[in-house]
């Protein structure tokens, strides 16, 4: 056994799971408050990744000013997004509001395309390049610096939506909207903020894969690895979404170099049904109150 | 318990449902301790207890929807505790459920042939061709569905609608005709007149005694509005925390000391507020 | 009723899906420091009544298409559901709606929303508790298992976090035994005298109802049919027949013998 | 690829045609998605005459095939290179404008082996029909030529981050890496984590990973990348080659390979009618097919850099291109390389 | 017009159909398909095929989504495995093409039972993405089994009939067109019996269905399983069609395409399968033709029909679900209600 190579390996697979956290996080944030499962997530990080690029190579931006401008428009997306198509979708069957945001992703995914064209782009380096050693093992230094702001940001999440009312207005208005209205909640107000911080958050997450990855319209597949995890967490959950983005980084690592590449989402998947089929709403999501 | 109780309940008649010993517990919580009673054949038996006592989970369990921890369920003699949901009701368990539960996608009569289902033998082969075996059942199936239940209950009016559009206390009516059409032997009332005035209240007791009297069904209800429960049943069963603390006639089960504290209370309200609001 | 008036609903007309037409020009008024009871049939129209008021309507796909509503001398069209509670009105809803998976306590902090913009602090839950002793003991319980009862002193406790001038309250008996029945009653009538809270109350139970309430309305296909103060209706022969249960010559009629025709309402004629 | 076509088109029709018939190019986008490019298909060949056909991808070729052989009217080429399609027997009325992919590697192969013999090779390659087409026969290849496949590494489709993928071709060492199935993403990732961990491999790619302007998005990972290419770069400007100056005269600026693949395309189709006709034969898909295979030696005015021949179904030919950093453009690093020769 | 029907019976009251007009109307559509192909060109004969073996999968699709509610992203996965199990009967056992389109169901009904366990504890979306994993496994043995030939898919040759080889779109419509009106017409009369209407009480609320007599695993696998046959068949028609099966013929968007389908035809009704499959897979076609009217005045309008397309397709699914949320049978109902002035029973 090559210890050292299941280290590094390890690593490389909870660097990656950091950034399935990061955006998971995005995720779990949307449902808490408006239970929409939001499939274009992908997408949006994907136009993340293209704004911060126009913004950069387009406007000749410096890099550290096209950051902040990105996350701002991820925040405005959000807004514009949450008040034209989830607002009407208010009180339908949770499918018809899971399929808007599919089309969604779809419109966005032929916008960028329109907009810069089918072919795959790379965006201009700005992570520091000097590798990275744990004792002998090898970091890639995009994806450990990566991993570091997804840590510190998750972290963020998890202290806001703890110490404040914030998480229970978030929770009140995801499981009654006219009882939280009866509440003195803004019911309105917390849909658009739960939409601006995580749209901000995958457009922030889009940066950073893209840098790793390049960008292409057909990067919002990423959006699927992601689904995984926040299905495996638990849809509701801040911390399943860290646990299951890096369970799944390492499986997907192990599988990858043990079993070979094209295993890694067989054995996602496989985990997929597994947890589910052992637990129904994911490692931490909370259970439907069923009474009869 | 006190055998004295039993023996004086005037019934004859042997018990359709028997409940044995039954506990069922959620986590820490048990909802309920060894509960035994009886339901006599073409009797109008209540179950009554204060919120929370286990009255609804009683009825889950007789219907088979939550698993005892311990204890049985005997249905005309034999003991069903271990059978699925479905099959007990095919035996001819019926139920209503306290908090609606129509099929809101489904017509009037759709709801209602539905009760129906565990009777019926249509297959999947037969459904795609609707030939034979399947056209013939759901013909007769319309037929009395329209003619016994339908006319019985006087919704001939609203069979078309969709139940989603419905006042409540029609919703309540077409719950009951979807049970009726369910074959029972016994019925389970879960609160039928929760929510209704003393008008429609008025209506549903009729229903409820035609039930009975007409059809030849036994009743088994939880009900919380006392008038009516001490008007139309012939046994009353006390639940307080998940254990009976009483049982027997209306009349007999009012005047307990043990009822009277944990659920009925004083019965007269406005005199008590009067009471405090002098204090 | 010389009282100030708290809360003014005038001719109003409520369309459910542009379709359904509900409220049929109502008019109602609460008395400041009063408890103002609302009777009627199923489907007449009461809790779409406590909605218009609470705006709540917009979520089910209702409108008020006309006539208007005032609470303290502002009209509610103008305001939002929220700004309307953090204004003082606060509806405590049919089936209790409280949040199932939040705690006890998270669900009173919830309600804590309702005191932003008034200048008013977050205080304790003491008040609360005192009234409902039940609720501290089952404080960090979810709120989805606790009983019919319970939930509805949740229900009422949220009310009482938010200091409200007016609390609308539909059906709360729905559901509960008599003996919590009379409690809550009893609590509600305390609230009012101690707090000098106003309360527009929706009941089935006209008993308990008028056991409480100083003023009484009865409505029937979405208007109002019959109004007056309480000592008045309950000597009403309809109210008598038709809501108190009560046969000629004022006893108790038995659910036995009820016939098959009825008596028309005199005011359906 | 589009334009490409269009503008040879363009320069036979102004020049009059073949012998005196002038092409018309009909085009439909169809997503590369297969039905809907049976879907073109059907459209195009029922509402107009149709004897030269440019399909797109691999699954096309292959679904339209037997239609094709029944039509029996015109041959096709496309843009998938699949080693399936170069078999004259189950594809007789189909072509492709140069190497497929088991050519692809074999032509970067003989260089390795050429270059430095015995030495170790990586397959990278993405779990798609694309990317595993020439992996079998060139394992067998590599054994022929004295080359040792060190590790195969397969990324499944669409993935971002190759970490391990990298850990993994760390621990195999191989002399050259050659990637397969790709277009950009995630080649330079690798390359760059590669080289940062130290590893000394020189990067090789296949035609749709070679496009000067996508090699150039490579960042620095870029530099030494090399790899095979059948045409010549628009800026090559080595030797005489009238097409490309014709080119470069009707676009100003840079035209991808693809541009080049159906410009050369374009070509050999009509080359292919003309000899047909000049043959006094009727314009049949076997008939044009046969005049195809006649193509030996052929001048393509510069597009490919030697005289080229189609024996079957492929242009087995390509060249070795470098990427210099300081000049942004890939160079050529071997001479033309013709299989079967 | 007409102004109220009086039904003498049961019967009648239960028909499909149960006016005059809908029974001429009904003719004349029968007409119109045995007419179609000796009117109109390939190319249109060829999407009216496409059509078909759409509708015939939204169907399927709609019994276990609309109707029974399991939310399913795995349909172009079940096709797959429905036109794997055509092209290799097809190719190493050479049975009829009937008996293979029957396997196929079959086969794909097997599949659809095991992947549908799941659904027994799996709620929702939390179900939606447990098939999204099941396509994706179906997906993996597809490229990785001999038997299915890997990447590379298998080919296979046409179906034959009486030795006449049906391997033209204006041959196969014989075959596609009489299959799917019958899978149709099965559909419209399930949901006239005990399994349809198990299948909608699930829907809107599985466990008062258990009390009330329904078994829920039993009910629910088999509306995967009568689902997934459906795919299944779907599946084969699409294989003799094309005659080429590859792993890459059933990406996930096809699953999406089914599900937006039904969406903007309207779930839960048998005509919203028929009427969204039919618009979603003419709307590219539309679009094209748009494009090509454009083309002289944008140049590069070509190039831009991908991407517009995608919008389009995204559009379509929101604009639908936002506006239109009953989707295109709702409409269709209107339309009718409008013209019957009787707007009480429909
Ligand atoms: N699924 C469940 N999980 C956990 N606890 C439960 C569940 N169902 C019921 N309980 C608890 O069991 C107890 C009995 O509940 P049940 O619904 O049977 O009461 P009930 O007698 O019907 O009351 P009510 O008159 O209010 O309807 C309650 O404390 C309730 O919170
Ligand atoms: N969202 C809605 N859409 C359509 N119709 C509705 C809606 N809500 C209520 N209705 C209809 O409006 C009428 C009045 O309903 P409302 O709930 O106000 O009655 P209610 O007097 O409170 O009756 P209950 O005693 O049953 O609570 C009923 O006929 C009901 O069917
Ligand atoms: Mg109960
Ligand atoms: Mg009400």
């Amino acid at each position: 056994m090559d210890w050292l190579y299941i280290f590094e390996v390890s690593l490389a697979g909870l660097g990656a799971g950091a950034l399935y956290a990061l955006t998971g996080v995005a995720f779990v944030l949307i449902y808490k408050a408006t239970r929409v499962v939001n499939l274009a997530i992908g997408e949006i990080l994907m136009l993340g990744g293209y704004v911060f690029f126009g913004l950069v190579a387009g406007a000749g931006l410096s890099v550290w000013a096209a950051i902040p401008l990105t996350i701002l428009a991820g925040a405005g997306l959000g807004a514009v997004v949450e008040r034209a198509l989830i607002r009407p979708m208010l009180g339908e069957s949770p499918i018809s509001v899971f399929m808007v945001t599919i089309g969604l992703g779809s419109i966005l995914a032929g916008l960028v395309e329109l907009g810069w064209g089918a072919d795959p782009l790379r965006l201009p380096e700005f992570i520091p390049n000097t590798p990275i050693f744990l004792g002998e093992a090898y970091v890639a230094p995009k994806v450990a610096y990566g991993a570091l702001v997804a840590a510190l940001l998750i972290a963020g999440a998890l202290a806001a939506l703890r110490f404040s009312r914030g998480g229970v207005a978030l929770r009140a208005t995801a499981r009654d909207q006219g009882a939280a209205y009866s509440m003195g909640i803004d019911v309105g107000r917390v849909f658009s903020l739960s939409w601006m911080a995580a749209c901000a958050t995958a457009a922030g997450a889009g940066v950073i894969v893209g840098a790793i990855g390049g960008i292409s319209p057909t990067m919002g597949i990423f959006g699927l690895s992601v689904l995984v995890v926040v299905i495996v967490g638990g849809l509701d959950s801040v911390a399943g979404a860290l646990v299951g983005g890096l369970l799944i980084g390492l499986v997907e690592a192990l599988a990858g170099s043990f079993l070979g590449g094209e295993y890694k989402l067989l054995a996602t998947f496989s985990l997929l049904i597994l947890i589910l089929m052992i637990r129904p709403y994911g490692i931490f999501g909370t259970h439907e109150i069923e009474r009869l | 318990m006190s055998d004295g109780l039993k023996r004086s309940s005037r019934e004859t008649a042997s018990p359709i449902l028997k409940v044995d010993a039954l506990s069922l517990s959620f986590g820490g919580l048990r909802a309920l301790s060894g509960v035994s009673f009886e339901v006599r054949e073409g009797s109008i038996t209540a179950l009554i207890g204060p919120n929370g006592a286990g009255k609804t989970s009683m009825f889950n369990a007789i219907s088979g929807f939550y698993r005892p921890n311990t204890g049985r369920i005997i249905f005309d003699g034999e003991d069903i505790s271990r059978e699925r949901p479905p099959s007990r009701a095919k035996r001819g368990l019926a139920r209503t459920f306290q908090n609606i539960a129509l099929f809101r996608g489904m017509t009037v009569l759709d709801n209602i042939k539905l009760g129906r289902h565990a009777h019926l033998k249509t297959n999947v082969l037969d459904a795609l061709f609707y030939r034979g075996r399947a056209h013939r059942e759901e013909m007769e199936l319309r037929a009395e569905v329209e003619e016994r239940i339908i006319d019985f209950l006087e919704i001939q009016h609203i069979r078309h609608a969709s139940v989603g559009a419905l006042p409540y206390g029609l919703q309540k009516r077409v719950e009951l005709a979807r049970a009726l059409a369910m074959r029972p032997r016994i019925l389970m009332l879960d609160e039928p007149v929760a929510g209704m005035n003393r008008e429609e209240t008025e209506d549903m007791a009729r229903f409820i005694l035609d039930v009975k009297e007409e059809w030849g069904i036994t009743i088994l209800m939880v009900e919380h509005d006392m008038g009516m429960v001490m008007d139309i049943s012939d046994h009353v069963v006390v639940l307080n925390f998940g254990q009976v603390i009483a049982q027997g006639r209306p009349a007999e089960v009012q005047n307990d000391p043990a009822v009277i504290s944990a659920y009925l209370g004083s019965g007269d309200l406005a005199e008590r507020i009067r009471k405090t609001e002098a204090a | 009723m010389d009282a100030e008036i708290l809360l003014n609903i005038n001719n109003v007309e409520v369309v459910y899906n542009r379709t359904i037409q509900v409220l049929r020009g109502l008019s109602l008024r609460v008395p400041k420091g009063e408890i103002v009871a609302l009777l009627g049939s199923n489907g007449a129209g009461k809790s779409t009544t406590l909605k218009a008021v609470s705006n709540l309507l917009e979520l089910e796909d209702g409108a008020v298409t006309a006539g208007q509503i005032e609470f303290d001398g502002t009209d509610l069209a103008t305001l939002t559901p929220h700004g309307l509670v953090r204004r003082g009105l606060f509806h405590v809803m049919e089936g209790r709606r409280i949040f199932e998976d939040l705690t006890v306590e998270e669900n009173l902090t919830a309600a804590t929303f309702s005191l932003s913009g008034r200048g008013l602090p977050i205080t304790p839950f003491d008040l609360v508790y005192s009234y409902f002793p039940r609720l501290y003991e089952r404080r960090k319980g979810l709120a989805g298992y606790l009983s019919g009862g319970e939930q509805q002193m949740l229900a009422i406790g949220r009310a009482l976090i938010s200091k409200p001038k007016l609390i609308l309250l539909d059906e709360p008996s729905l559901g509960l035994s008599p003996k919590l029945v009379e409690e809550i009653f009893t609590i509600i009538a305390r609230i009012n005298r101690e707090q000098g809270v106003s309360m527009l109350l929706v009941e089935q139970n006209a008993a308990v109802a008028f056991s409480v309430a100083s003023y009484g309305y009865i409505m029937e296909m979405g208007k109002v049919v019959i109004d007056g103060p309480v000592e008045r209706l309950v000597k009403d022969q309809d109210v008598q027949e038709f809501y108190l249960g009560l046969g000629g010559g004022g006893a108790h009629k038995s659910y036995r013998d009820v016939k098959h025709y009825k008596r028309r309402k005199r005011w359906l004629s | 690829i589009h334009a490409g076509i269009q503008d040879y088109l363009k320069l036979v029709n102004d020049e009059g045609g073949i012998k005196g018939r002038k092409i018309r190019y009909v085009a439909e986008d169809t997503g590369y998605k297969v039905d809907a490019s049976v879907a073109a298909f059907n459209k195009i060949t029922s509402q107009n005459k149709v004897t030269l056909y440019y399909g797109d991808s691999t699954g096309f070729a292959k679904t339209i095939n037997p239609e094709l052989e029944r039509k029996g009217t015109m041959i096709m080429a496309g843009a998938s290179f699949a080693s399936e399609l170069n078999d004259p027997k189950k594809f007789p009325l189909q072509f492709l404008p140069g190497p497929d992919y088991t050519e692809m590697f074999g032509i970067l192969m003989r260089y390795i082996a050429k270059e430095k013999p015995g030495a170790s090779v990586a397959f990278v390659y993405s779990d798609t029909e694309f990317g595993r087409d020439p992996i079998a026969p060139s394992e067998k290849l590599a054994t022929e030529l004295g080359l040792k496949v060190a590790e195969k590494i397969v990324t499944p489709p669409g993935s971002v981050d190759v970490s391990t993928e990298v850990l993994k071709l760390r621990r195999a060492r191989p002399d050259y890496t050659i990637f397969h199935g790709y277009v950009l993403a995630p080649i330079p990732e690798f390359i760059q984590q590669a080289k940062q961990m130290g590893m000394q491999s020189r990067f090789m790619g296949t035609f749709w990973s070679m496009d000067n302007s996508m090699v150039q998005q490579m960042g620095e990972a870029a530099d030494g990348f090399m790899g095979v290419m059948p045409y010549r770069y628009y800026y090559d400007k080595e030797g005489t080659s009238p097409m490309l100056d014709k080119i470069r005269q009707m676009r100003p600026e840079y035209q991808s390979t693809a541009y080049m693949q159906g410009f050369l395309t374009a070509m050999l189709m009509t080359e292919a009618v003309k000899r047909t006709l000049d043959a006094g034969k009727e314009l049949t898909g076997t008939n044009m097919k046969a005049s195809l295979n006649t193509i030996k030696d052929f001048d393509t005015g510069g597009i490919v850099g030697v005289p080229v021949s189609i024996p079957g179904n492929s242009l087995p030919v390509g060249r070795i291109y470098r990427f210099d950093a300081k000049q942004k453009q890939m160079l050529p690093a071997s001479d033309w390389i013709q299989l079967g020769k | 017009m007409r102004i109220g029907t009086l039904k003498l019976s049961y019967a009648a009251d239960e028909a499909l159909f149960d006016t005059k007009v809908q029974w001429i109307c009904l003719a004349l559509l029968g007409l119109s398909l045995i007419l179609f192909p000796f009117v109109a060109g390939p190319y249109w004969i060829y999407m009216a095929c496409l059509v078909a073996i759409n509708v015939a999968s939204a169907t399927g699709l709609n019994i276990l989504t609309g109707y029974t509610g399991l939310v399913s992203l795995g349909q172009a996965a079940f096709m797959g495995v429905g036109a794997y199990t055509v092209a290799v009967l097809e190719t190493r056992v050479g049975t009829p093409f009937i008996i293979n389109l029957l396997a196929a169901g079959g086969m794909t009904a097997a599949v659809g039972v095991v992947f549908g366990i799941p659904s027994l504890r799996v709620k929702g979306l939390y179900l939606a993405i447990a098939t999204i994993a099941a396509s994706m496994i179906l997906h993996f043995v597809f490229s990785h089994w001999d038997l299915t030939g890997g990447t590379r898919g298998l080919s296979m040759p046409p179906a034959s009939l009486f030795g006449l080889a049906l391997d033209q779109p204006h041959k196969l419509y014989w075959l596609i067109i009489p299959v799917t009106a019958l899978m149709v017409l099965g559909a419209a009369n399930l949901f006239r019996t005990r399994i349809g209407r198990a299948f909608i009480a699930i829907r809107d609320r599985d466990i008062s269905a258990e009390v009330l007599g329904i078994p829920l695993l039993q009910t629910k696998l088999t509306s995967f399983a009568l689902s997934s046959f459906y795919a299944g068949v779907a599946g084969g028609m699409w294989a003799y069609f094309f005659r080429v099966v590859t792993p890459e013929s059933f990406p996930l968007i096809n699953s999406i395409f089914y599900l937006a389908a039904i969406i903007v035809g309207g779930m839960g009704t048998i005509l919203g399968g028929i009427l969204g499959a039919t618009f979603m897979t003419l709307v590219p076609e539309v679009l094209k033709l748009v494009v090509g009217w454009l083309t002289p005045w944008v140049p590069d309008a070509l190039s831009l029909l991908a991407p517009i397309r995608t919008i389009v397709f995204g559009a379509l699914i929101v604009g639908f679900l936002i506006f239109e949320p009953q989707g295109l049978a709702e409409i269709w109902q209107r339309i009718r209600r409008f013209f019957h002035l009787w707007p009480f029973r429909t």
